[in-house]
């Protein structure tokens, strides 16, 4: 994983989030208020504009995580934030990282994440689609798969993870006050976190 | 959509034009999206801040000025503002005496407040928070995020900007808002949905012989559906929750009959005729009451009731003068 | 239609109850319809009464307290007042100085103050009439019922109350009423209609990609409709045919930017800023202001921007101290 | 015409109103605002309930006036008050009149009316109904008919005049707001009006 890799794919999760910020928003409408496609729109493409910056892997994920705390706002601000300072702090100061170093930047992350939210997993938020998909990577490569198919198998269990939100009953974020009728609606931090591994899986395919 | 925009994407930044240019109690630092006092407080006085989404207005930017707010974090609508507006804000007004952040009880706020304060804290400003937790119609709140905090945060700011006026130290002003925090409780209900701006259409659909029940500010769908009902039927299905929850009798009560933001004044009068009509059978002495739009949820039409429990000290804190585009007396 | 009433032949006086119970500025005779002020004015000073009908709060009711009006006559939902309700509040308020009636130019209240001033100056009592007629909209009113009376009638109550409160006579009190009814213009429009309770459906229909420029406040429609604009353009549609017709330059003006019941505040900010912008590269000077909703047409969705040509003493009237539930300073 | 003829005219003129009352306020909303049927339907049921305290017809017709003067607020308060008022005024303490008694008091009204809203033929107004009707029955006594035949006249101009205001342009009321946007519709005020006349059919034809 090359610092200008890692660009990328942070690259191609802002178009993905672009392309998809209506349906973002549409599923946020329906146990929610109708932002996180705004949100994520408008703090991806600012985290964009600073990716040429970066000199190296910590250098471009800490960046990009207090840009994403200082324009996005909302849950998600904090909480993508996190995700990618705490990984950035993981990895050291470094333009290259192997795929296990990779997966440890991502654990971290992802624990920041879980801190800073209080989640537990089946709460119905962006953690049921998060960490399936960083387990399934570190077991992959656990079964000696290479960065590729760990690449696939953590992009499979996110959109697997994602899916499985639909029938929970919220117990964090604002679609908890819903109660028992936020179940039977896809959660939209699950899928936009989803759209994480499927930019991790473009970039790396090409 | 019709609404008097000029983009979504512009929406906060243009309407905090015509704040600064209406307001003669606030000054605007646009690029961080900050409301302040026009003139900072007096050197040794604790400093108050808060902030939330857009699309609640007058809350906070109009509840900024002498008596109330030092300074309100305007986030995009219906989006938390972030940790560096607060941050910003926050150093910005401090007087070396504190500052007491108020916080309603949602993730987004709750997480962005708490990053700010550990930013503050690093940076030498002693910060207190806040948190407002009233609405009743979260009945659960093991099982979720908790009570959401609605209604109760505009009696708090001005209660608590009272006191901080009067020279209050962090501790006691902190006291005190907890007091406040700790005594409200809202419930609220909606007549439609409302439209944000960047998604263009209603969040919700609701039928047109239907109203929604327990509705939080930020146009999330309620609790449950009913079918429409007569202003006396409603405002026993305010009133009820709210006096299961806490014994309002023996006390001078402060009540809030507010409006979502598409609810004509005719109806808020209306409504609240009717709510006083159950307090007053069920005992309870309302001793101040607030009738209007102050904690809005953009073009939603709708009402919610905030009741108070107080005391001599908190209705004096409540006398006391307040000059903001939103709440003014006394001066 | 979906309101928070319990029926629409009882919206009047269920209101009337709210307004009771949480305004403490004001009595309320139910029988004739009539908010009076809690405590009279000190006998010698002129009186003044308004009317018209319902659905426009917090006009003229939460206008009524010191500063400002003595009594106001409530007509049902957009109808106006009886002649009865005038002379009754008329009687009631006079302290011997004489009653100024100030009516809005709309030929229902016309010929019912006109029937009340001949009943009234049958009882002895000294009446004199403004008729405010401000509304820019209407251009040719040769062949109609002339300008109606809209926005101006808010700044007028106020300037025109401290005039009363201060002690001015009756003649003078009505010379300050005429210069502020000469000097004001006001420009409206609208998003949508707005449901009279009665008619249970809204008045006219409106696409969703169009809107009703030139509207009144009683829900009629407006002069034309046109696509819908942002809100540069909306701005500029409300402030040229103001100007057009008035020069406001070389003068200090008074604003106001007001919401038609429907529209959120932070829309109206998002205007107010836009219209400052227009004046300001007019040459025009606004040293008052006002946003928010005033004269409304129940949850009529749209805005209406009015300009007073104010002088020295106008603005002195203006900032006297004023105690209502619709506007408060000073106090 | 007996007090009990004009008493049955104004309870059959209040009926009439009653069941008509959403179509006038439709009337109303389409030039106007939205609350003719609801201003005269109040109005017409006040004055109902006072029709048994009248011993004179002119004592019947002020209160009736005074009472709609006194509920039903708006434009047509006053004016079809002070119709009614001018009338009583007219007939002088009777219990009987005569057809051109009836005739003159109409009269009476009909320059009250118009001298209180400064009204002209084609404003698009009530006058446009009452104002062709009185004339026709004029006419047809003139004529030498009878009491049933001038208030058929009366009627059938009333209607014809009615139907008149709606190619009119508006240069009284509300709808003169409208400039060219009130043609089209028919005037409210107008219709009501022609109720009066169709209730005086119904009470004498019986
Ligand atoms: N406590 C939490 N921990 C982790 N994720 C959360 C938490 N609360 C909410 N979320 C996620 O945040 C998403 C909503 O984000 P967004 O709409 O941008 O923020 P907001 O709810 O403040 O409007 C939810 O769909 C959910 O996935
Ligand atoms: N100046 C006038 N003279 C006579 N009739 C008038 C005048 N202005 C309006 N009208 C009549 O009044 C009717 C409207 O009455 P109504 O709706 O009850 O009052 P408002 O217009 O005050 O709401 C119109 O349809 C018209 O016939
Ligand atoms: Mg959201
Ligand atoms: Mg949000
Ligand atoms: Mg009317
Ligand atoms: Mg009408």
């Amino acid at each position: 994983m090359t610092l200008d890799l890692l660009a990328d794919w942070l690259r191609r999760f802002a178009a993905i989030i672009d392309e998809n910020k209506t349906y973002l928003t549409e599923l946020d409408s329906a146990i929610g208020d109708a932002d996180h496609g705004a949100n994520m729109a408008r703090g991806t493409a600012a985290v964009v504009t600073h990716l040429d910056e970066a000199t190296t892997i910590d250098g471009l994920l800490k960046k990009a995580g207090m840009t994403l705390v200082s324009t996005v706002g909302g849950t998600s601000g904090p909480l993508y934030g996190t995700l990618l300072m705490k990984m950035g702090m993981a990895t050291g100061s470094v333009v290259e990282l192997e795929p296990d170093q990779f997966g440890k930047a991502l654990r971290a992350g992802l624990e920041g994440l879980i801190a800073r939210g209080k989640t537990e997993l089946e709460d119905k938020t962006m953690v049921d689609a998060l960490s399936p998909a960083i387990d399934a990577y570190d077991a992959a490569l656990a079964d000696g798969a290479d960065l590729w198919d760990a690449v696939d198998a953590a992009q499979q269990a996110a959109a697997a993870g994602r899916d499985a939100t639909t029938p929970m009953v919220a117990r964090k974020g604002r679609a908890s006050y819903l109660g028992e009728r936020s179940a039977g609606h896809c959660d939209p931090g699950a899928t936009s976190s989803a759209y994480l591994f499927d930019a991790l899986a473009d970039v790396i395919g090409t | 959509m019709k609404k008097l925009i000029n983009s979504a994407d512009d929406v906060l930044a243009d309407a905090l034009k015509g704040i600064e240019a209406s307001d003669g109690n606030v000054r605007v630092d646009h690029t961080n999206r900050v409301i302040y006092r026009a003139e900072a407080k007096d050197s040794g006085k604790v400093a108050i801040i808060s902030g939330g989404g857009s699309g609640h207005e007058p809350m906070h930017g109009g509840f900024v000025g002498l008596g109330m707010l030092d300074a309100a974090c305007c986030g995009q609508v219906f989006t938390s503002p972030t940790p560096d507006q607060m941050l910003e804000a926050t150093t910005t007004v401090d007087t070396g005496a504190g500052v007491l952040h108020i916080v309603k009880n949602y993730t987004g706020d709750v997480m962005n407040f708490e990053m700010a304060a550990e930013m503050a804290a690093d940076a030498g400003v002693q910060v207190e928070t806040v948190l407002v937790a009233d609405d009743v119609a979260v009945q659960d709140s093991l099982y979720t995020a908790g009570r959401r905090g609605v209604g109760t945060t505009v009696l708090l700011e001005k209660i608590v900007g009272a006191a901080a006026e009067e020279g209050q130290d962090l501790a006691s002003v902190k006291a005190v808002a907890q007091k406040v925090a700790d005594n409200g409780r809202s419930m609220g209900m909606a007549l439609t949905s409302c439209t944000v701006p960047s998604a263009g259409k209603p969040t919700f659909d609701l039928p047109a012989d239907e109203m929604e029940i327990g509705i939080g500010i930020h146009g999330e769908p309620g609790r449950h559906r009913e079918p429409m009902a007569d202003a006396k039927s409603i405002a026993k299905q305010l009133v009820d929750p709210i006096l299961h929850d806490l014994d309002f009798t023996g006390a001078p009560v402060i009540a809030m009959l507010n409006g979502m933001g598409g609810t004509p004044l005719i109806e808020l009068y209306l409504m609240y005729g009717e709510v006083v009509a159950l307090l007053e059978a069920a005992g309870i002495k309302i001793e101040r009451n607030l009738v209007g739009n102050y904690i809005t949820s953009l073009d939603m039409a709708g009402c919610s009731l905030t009741l108070v429990k107080a005391d001599d000290e908190l209705i004096r804190l409540w006398d006391a003068p307040v000059k903001t585009a939103g709440l003014r007396w006394g001066l």
